[in-house]
């Protein structure tokens, strides 16, 4: 059965302490936009963690929720791209296929989620910063949308091991790398096929939720909402 | 730095450089023959340590071939070389479990830094002047020989001091070997976030010196008196990860979490439930705890030796009751009272103190009434409570109990040194020692530190980095990057087993850089004499292999297995004190006798009329302490609560800020009596309104191009206020004022959110 | 009636004379044009980068833009369209006019697309060829079928241009001497004026009218849903396609008043384009602001009624928020001035009342269209990637080149073709067309009379 | 008339003309582009995947490939015919991503003793004396815009001839491109053995 990867952030265990965000942008070749592009709202983080404020002194709350892109089953943003830069896999993913990229931007708009980045110029690194580049993944150059591919090139490298020594791939032979460096394990990456798969058993938990889910986009992330405590006195 | 530039080179497909710089002008260059041969395109993974804070995880480099622009003999040419692509957590290692925080991910960008030191320099121009000009490995050593020597020939040899950061493992040893071999005193490490004061109410409850371990994994209730123990505090990524078994580990059971702190932090964040008590009555508040525990008998009062410490408590605490405690403290007493009974109901529940509420003229009283609280919830030692790590049998170094210096606030040692030169006193540091330390940076103003470092004759520092300290130095001797280096570890807390970590470097040297340890031994056997014969190793990793010999020894294994087996897996344990057992060697033999200690009323510098607010600086989750404010990842990812990046602000409760007339983003001067800056204000209504916070880490002058000359700097306002018992920086304990003056520029990544709520309130 | 002698002089002045001031208005033009070409070259040469556009707001002046001119494109060919199927007489002066501005409108609006793109050089894989990739375009995406729509519309219009102009360069053909009529007898494909001609003339134009009234509908609407097939709060709904259709004829009507007024003046041309003309199209203008105002009423409305969240954000921030001064400007420019101005027979049956009315219009209507994109696009659903956007000159470069773009092609066109359909004025001066051509037949006179003969040098 | 007809039609003639002979021009001085560019020092201090001229941008738009020039006019023949194998130098081939460009320590285990006298063979010594490895160019490679991640190693397993894609180097003597990997030649070579054409199967 082909895999469907998939992802579940438990909200309850996220601290909102973004070593995801760090692992994706070490992973991904992510570039650093620097003061003055960021003061334009053109910062790179393929995960990011939003975070929301309830209340007022002295019972402000604040809620973390990281959001990176929902890897959608029904995508917006596939049907609009005209040059199939962004579509469906085999897998479930969806596909950012850098070089068919003209630059329309159009699926940007089209994503409910704003989870896709755009290369406004062309990314440069302090030498030798460059040295950290990450041969298995592309440096996107300018006018090229970009966004979350669940660590393809992961994807990709298991399944080539997998097939060099002739078995399948099972659950956490490798995961993303952002699941990877989650220290409260709150990101769990998987095979939603795969009925065993730990994300897929924290799918069915009471608790997940779809992000946007009343928009029919079928997100492959669920999220799984905070629990509130009480004590058993009450 | 001149974005604009680097984009006029961008031209119109934009799309021609690759990885392995292909049919790009560098091929032209000459190629040196490799050191290593290596399988391109396939990934090794190699064992290291993370040094970026004092938790001391295991890392895995991802190390594969690419190409590197070095200088070989006086040529620039490309070689071919292992280079490493990425940090993971070491998943063996029982500190972070193959899990790594955002900060030590970072530690990357520290090796292929632009602004790293690259070679030896002497200093040209005026002191602080940052003109240096390069000199060769061989005349910089003999230069620093020189000035020791003759220092010995005068029989000064007292006057040389060693001021650097915490210093962990064999190298603490070596320095330490070093200055007594020379007949120096004990070298001076220093850094802002000193957790001397807890070390000392530790060493005092429970005869270590040493931070706890949290087992929050089997926790079911945990408060926590301002300890941002899931971003920056104690072993944050060993306590996040209990967090995540707190919260959601155990099927049915879900820990409940209370924070205690005038400010929301990333770790308050997280809590069920948050308590703004006021500034400095947090030990007030866990005495009250105490009261209500003791009153109510909800726990057998067994009165540990921590409670025997506080005045008071064989009476139950008559001052603290919750109607009395509320007046010190702003806690309702009814919510008082149902906290303790909470956390008398919720077997394992344990408290952590660290942070703010120590930094403060009664930080010791208030660890030590945690200390007491924990002891009266029996959490001390035992499964979900505070342990305290067994430390390997090494011969030298982290023997236990911890070596007083480690209960010693730093800065009260920074300051009788700087004392000493200011005041010309005999023996008054003639040569100074500077490694990765930045004082100037990280000492209130009142320290004069560089008054004081620019007095002494002769400065050498071992930095990778021209910062505002080490821009002073006659000499810079660079170090290797951490994972250039070999590296070894004996991690304090944020596990139960005693366990040494050591690992190779996990590449070759980029630069015509060298190994502290290595120049130390090297300057050594040049002095020769006493100091030679102390360190005969030749290299650190010779040192390190002896160290782990004598461990050998003592374990009883085959000479070399433990040695091989840690370099392989990057950490070795004794197996003394072990997590099945959940419990650590706790004994309060070791205690010190110690008179009863009174709960205080905080003292804040500046009197409350004229500087209404309490200003709290507190550890960035991104830049630490300041010292990565250097790494571009760190200035570009949000901070968690602000979602602020490539700067600081001031963070204001909206009434405050309204009072005053403060809109978000306003450029607001912050004054105390010791000094003034300015910052965009940012509104945030997790606050208290009478205290006004500053994360620790932008406004360094002199840092490289990522750090330099951004935003400002909190300390540089702080009182130089001291924790009296152990000297330790009071730096909570300042009282300013705040003002709008104009503009501010504020970078937030949810730059678009606060205009919707004013829009919320309009409707 | 002013006579055939008077009326070819008049007409065929601006083709074979001209003067400095044609000259000045060129140089001054042309810059602004050029100054516009280089800002592309710049964000050609830097990335799109140059832009003020960000995340969230990755669309912005370049789209207003492309909308904005598609939409002044209606202008004409509908209206001339609806005009000749009516039979409206009133037309005869201004259908070449409209045409024009729908012809250069639309090559104007077309290059936006491409302009906006991060890659702009890749344009061509919107077009379907087959390529070594073994790849065609999207055709699910509607900028897909943007592609599609305005090349239809584009040819069409041209077409729909040109068959009229045949009759009338055949004129100047015959009226000329030198490079000209070499010129003019190469475009005049030969023109005779034979009955047969002429009968193919008209059924041509008819089929052309029936034609291209549905392609205008439907390019309009195509537009519409670039953004109405977006799950983008306010961009998601059915009434797009209708709003901007209509939004279109009112902003083309608009357009085709100015360029008149403009004509008028410059061409001298009193006695051609009547205040008769202006009024007619005030009316029109009328009809389709009380339209706009009950679209934007309706959208409004249902958005507010229905309360969604996502929407209601976007629908406070133009309404009270940081958009709101550009809302109600936009709601004075195309309802509170223009109604009024036009309501009032005594106001419309001046020039200047129409034209000031149309000018205002043209402002509200490039807002609307700003209006329409911006807001939604910086307040999608969550809250914490809500965004800014603020212009960059290179955008306002290129916005105001495109102004000055289609003022100097509509200058160039008018010099090379009488913009005024000389024999159709004539026409209607005379006889219904069909009975022209019956009647051409026996005395070989094209509607010029016998005058034409003798001029022709062959005969 | 018939002059000023003629006037036309030569106007016409003449514009046309002028028009191909510049496009011919472009064709031209595309052609006689080829050899890399002489010895420099990278002076950027900066990486980024911008061109450094619009030429080079123009070149890539039309995918045409510098061709190398190699310091050593190194014979896969002469090799070959000895009885070595493509991993022996180029290794890694089999077990990953890349082929290696062996550095000149391999090349000197056998030619410390073997033709040391030939020219070429001392041109290398020498690189040798110097402490310098040579600076192989590498003669097939994908521009960085085309985002390809391709890895031989499946292809090896696959049992694909390495001359399918690198040309017989049985007969060549220094390599040269004489495979034209464009996407359709990957994708016939896929189709053909029905394995994956997904997008991300090379693109990531």
């Amino acid at each position: 059965m082909a895999h469907k990867w998939g992802m579940a952030v438990d909200l309850d265990r996220c601290t909102g302490c973004e070593a995801c965000v760090v692992a994706c942008r070490a992973e991904n070749n992510v570039p650093t936009a620097g003061e003055d592009q960021a003061a334009r709202e053109r910062v790179i983080h393929w995960i990011r963690v939003e975070r929301y404020w309830e209340g007022e002194f002295p019972d402000a709350r604040l809620k973390f929720r990281p959001v990176l892109c929902q890897q959608c089953d029904a995508a917006p943003c596939e049907a609009v791209c005209p040059t199939y830069a962004s579509y469906h896999n085999q897998e479930g993913l969806n596909g950012q296929i850098y070089n068919r990229c003209i630059g329309t931007r159009y699926c940007a708009n089209a994503c409910p989620y704003t989870v896709r980045f755009f290369n406004f110029y062309n990314p440069v690194w302090d030498k030798p910063l460059h040295l950290q580049l990450n041969p298995d993944v592309s440096v996107r150059e300018v006018g090229i949308m970009e966004k979350c591919t669940f660590c393809v090139q992961r994807i990709k490298a298991a399944e080539i091991e997998a097939a060099t020594d002739k078995r399948g791939l099972k659950d956490g032979d490798f995961t993303t790398a952002c699941a990877q460096s989650c220290p409260p394990k709150a990101l769990v990456f998987g095979d939603l096929n795969d009925p065993t798969s730990e994300v897929s058993r924290l799918a069915r938990s009471r608790r997940a939720t779809l992000l946007l889910g009343e928009l029919g986009t079928l997100p492959k992330v669920s999220y799984l909402e905070q629990d509130s405590w009480h004590s058993e006195n009450d | 730095m001149e974005r604009r530039d680097f984009f006029k080179i961008s031209a119109i497909t934009g799309a021609a450089a690759t990885l392995d710089a292909c049919g790009k002008p560098e091929q032209q260059l000459i190629r040196f023959i490799p050191d290593e041969d290596l399988v391109p395109g396939i990934a090794t993974w190699k064992p290291s340590v993370c040094t970026l804070c004092p938790a001391g995880c295991g890392l895995t480099v991802r190390v594969m071939q690419g190409d590197a622009e070095v200088v070989r003999n006086g040529k620039l040419g490309l070689i071919r070389m292992g280079l490493a692509k990425k940090l993971e957590g070491n998943p063996q290692h029982p500190v972070n479990r193959g899990k790594l925080c955002a900060r030590g991910q970072a530690g990357l960008q520290i090796t292929y830094n632009p602004d790293r030191v690259r070679h030896p320099l002497k200093r040209l121009g005026a002191r602080g002047s940052g003109e240096f000009q390069e000199i060769s490995w061989d005349d910089a050593v003999k230069e620093l020989v020189s000035q020791l020597s003759t220092l010995g020939q005068k029989n000064e040899a007292g006057s040389v001091a060693f001021l650097t950061r915490p210093l962990h493992g064999q190298r603490r040893t070596l320095v330490e070997v070093f200055l007594k071999a020379f007949g120096a005193p004990a070298p001076v490490s220093y850094e802002l976030f000193d957790e001397a004061v807890l070390r000392r109410a530790n060493l005092l409850s429970f005869g270590h010196a040493q931070l706890p371990t949290l087992d929050l994994a089997r926790a079911r209730y945990v408060l926590s008196f301002g300890a941002d123990f899931l971003g920056t505090w104690n072993s944050p990524v060993a306590q996040a990860i209990g967090y995540g078994e707190f919260r959601q580990g155990r099927p049915g059971l879900r820990g409940k979490f209370v924070q205690v702190e005038p400010r929301l932090s990333q770790t308050g964040a997280n809590a069920d439930e948050w308590i703004p008590a006021r500034m400095g009555s947090e030990g007030m508040l866990a005495l009250s705890l105490a009261h209500v525990i003791l009153n109510q008998k909800l726990r057998p009062s067994s009165p540990g030796h921590a409670a025997s410490l506080i005045s008071g408590w064989a009476q139950g605490l008559p001052d603290y009751a919750p109607e009395k405690a509320e007046k010190l403290t702003d806690v309702p007493a009814a919510k008082i009272v149902e906290l303790a009974q909470e956390a008398a109901s919720h077997e394992p529940a344990v408290g952590v103190v660290g942070g703010a509420p120590l930094a403060q003229a009664n930080g010791l009283a208030t660890a030590i009434a945690v200390n007491a609280l924990n002891e009266l919830l029996g959490s001390v030692d035992s499964p979900g409570g505070i342990f305290f790590t067994a430390a390997p049998p090494f011969a030298a170094g982290t023997k236990l109990p911890e070596p007083p210096e480690r209960s010693q606030g730093r800065f009260g040692a920074l300051n009788a040194v700087l004392q000493e030169i200011l005041l010309d006193r005999p023996h008054s540091p003639k040569v100074l020692l500077l490694h990765d330390v930045n004082p100037v940076f990280a000492a209130p103003p009142d320290a004069h530190v560089q008054a004081a470092v620019e007095k002494v004759p002769f400065i050498a520092s071992f930095g990778s980095f021209v910062d505002e300290t080490s821009v002073l130095a006659d000499l810079i001797l660079p170090d290797h990057s951490p994972l250039e280096s070999w590296l070894d570890d004996v991690p304090e807390s944020g596990l139960l087993a005693a366990v040494a970590t050591v690992a190779p470097p996990a590449l070759y040297a980029l630069y015509n850089t060298r190994a502290m340890p290595d120049v130390l031994l090297d300057v050594a056997h040049q002095l020769g004499g006493n100091v030679s014969a102390s360190l005969p190793w030749k290299t650190y990793d010779e040192m390190l292999q002896a160290a782990f010999a004598d461990v050998e020894k003592k374990a009883g294994a085959k000479s070399g297995d433990i040695w091989k087996k840690a370099q392989a897996d990057g950490w070795w344990s004794s197996g003394e004190g072990s997590a099945a057992s959940g419990k650590s060697r706790l004994s309060t033999s070791g205690t010190p006798s110690h008179g009863a200690v009174t709960m205080s009323e905080p003292q804040f510098d500046g009197a409350l009329e004229e500087y209404p607010f309490s200003f709290l600086p507190f550890a960035s989750t991104m830049l630490y302490d300041g010292s990565l404010a250097h790494l571009p990842w760190m200035q570009e990812t949000p901070d968690p609560l602000s979602t602020a990046m490539w700067g600081s602000w001031v963070e204001i409760n909206p009434r405050s800020a309204e009072r005053l007339g403060i809109r978000q983003g306003d450029l607001v001067e912050v004054t105390s009596q010791h000094g003034k800056l300015q910052a965009p204000a940012l509104l945030s209504p997790g606050i208290a309104p009478g205290v006004v916070a500053m994360p620790v880490g932008q406004g360094h002058g002199n840092f490289g191009r990522y750090a330099g000359h951004r935003g400002a700097n909190p300390v540089s306002i702080l009182a130089a206020a001291v924790e009296p018992e152990t000297g330790a920086l009071a730096w909570a304990a300042t009282r300013v004022k705040i003002s709008r003056v104009g503009e501010g520029k504020l970078i937030l990544f949810a730059g678009g959110m606060r205009e919707n709520a004013a829009e919320d309130e309009n409707r | 009636m002013k006579s055939v002698d008077q009326i070819n002089h008049d007409l065929l002045r601006p083709v074979v004379h001209t003067s400095g001031r044609f000259w000045l208005v060129f140089v001054i033009l042309g810059s602004v044009v050029l100054a516009a070409v280089g800002a592309f070259a710049y964000q050609f040469w830097e990335g799109i980068g140059v832009w003020g556009i960000n995340r969230p707001v990755f669309w912005a002046f370049a789209i207003t833009n492309f909308v904005f001119w598609i939409g002044i494109s209606h202008a004409g060919t509908l209206i001339s369209a609806i005009l000749r199927l009516a039979n409206a007489t009133w037309r005869r002066p201004v259908t070449r006019c409209a045409e024009v501005i729908t012809v250069f409108a639309l090559m104007i609006g077309g290059m936006f697309p491409i302009i906006h793109l991060g890659r702009p050089w890749l344009f061509f894989w919107l077009v379907p060829y087959p390529s070594e990739r073994q790849i065609w375009p999207q055709f699910r995406s509607p900028l897909a079928w943007d592609f599609f729509a305005i090349g239809t519309y584009l040819t069409g219009s041209i077409i729909f241009l040109l068959l009229p102009i045949i009759p009338d360069w055949a004129l100047v053909r015959d009226k000329t001497s030198g490079w000209r009529h070499g010129l003019y007898r190469v475009v005049s494909l030969g023109w005779r004026g034979t009955p047969r001609q002429w009968h193919r003339l008209e059924t041509a134009m008819h089929i052309m009218a029936v034609a291209i009234i549905p392609v205008a509908v439907s390019v309009h609407t195509i537009v519409s849903w670039d953004f109405a097939m977006a799950p983008v709060p306010m961009w998601h709904s059915t009434i797009f396609g209708p709003y901007f259709v209509a939004g279109a004829i009112f902003s083309g009507i608009a357009g085709l008043i100015l360029a008149m007024a403009f004509l008028r003046k410059l061409l001298h041309l009193e006695e051609y384009l009547l205040p008769i003309h202006f009024d007619n199209l005030g009316k029109l203008l009328l009809m389709m602001s009380l339209l706009w105002f009950y679209f934007v009423f309706a959208e409004r409305l249902t958005t507010w009624y229905g309360n969604e969240p996502a929407e209601m954000a976007v629908f406070w921030v133009t309404q009270r928020g940081s958009f709101a001064p550009l809302f109600w400007t936009m709601v004075f420019c195309n309802f509170l001035i223009p109604f009024p101005l036009l309501a009032i027979s005594r106001i419309r049956r001046t020039i200047t009342g129409v034209v000031i009315a149309s000018s205002t219009v043209v402002v509200g209507m490039w807002l609307e269209r700003f209006l329409i994109i911006v807001p939604s696009l910086s307040h999608k659903y969550l809250p914490y990637t809500y965004g800014h956007y603020r212009p960059t000159w290179v955008e306002i470069t290129i916005l105001v080149g495109t102004f000055a773009a289609i003022g100097l092609l509509y200058m160039l066109f008018a010099k090379f073709v009488p913009i005024i359909s000389i024999w159709e004025l004539k026409a209607g001066g005379h006889q219904k067309p069909a009975a022209r051509a019956a009647e051409a037949v026996s005395a070989r006179t094209s509607p010029m009379g016998a005058k034409e003969l003798e001029l022709r040098p062959e005969s | 008339m018939r002059a000023r007809k003629f006037r036309h039609s030569a106007l016409i003639l003449a514009s046309t003309g002028l028009a191909s002979l510049a496009v011919l021009g472009a064709l031209a001085s595309r052609g006689s582009e080829g050899a890399v560019s002489p010895p420099q020092v990278d002076a950027s201090q900066v990486f980024t995947p911008a061109h450094r001229t619009a030429l080079d941008a123009v070149r890539e738009f039309f995918l045409r490939h510098p061709v190398p020039v190699q310091p050593i006019a190194y014979t896969h023949k002469v090799h070959l015919a000895n009885g070595m194998q493509c991993v022996n130098c180029h290794t890694g081939v089999d077990t990953g991503p890349d082929a290696q460009l062996p550095s000149i320590k391999l090349c000197m285990m056998c030619h410390q003793a073997i033709a040391t006298d030939k020219p070429e063979i001392k041109k290398m010594a020498a690189y040798y004396e110097r402490g310098e490895d040579v600076t192989w160019q590498r003669v097939y490679n994908y521009y960085p815009s085309a985002h390809v991640k391709f890895n031989h190693a499946p292809h090896i397993r696959a049992g694909v001839d390495c001359k399918v894609c690198h040309g017989d180097m049985t007969q060549a003597t220094v390599a040269e491109r004489v495979v034209n990997m464009n996407m359709g030649f990957c994708l016939d070579c896929h189709k053909q053995r029905k394995v994956s054409i997904d997008c991300t199967t090379c693109h990531f």
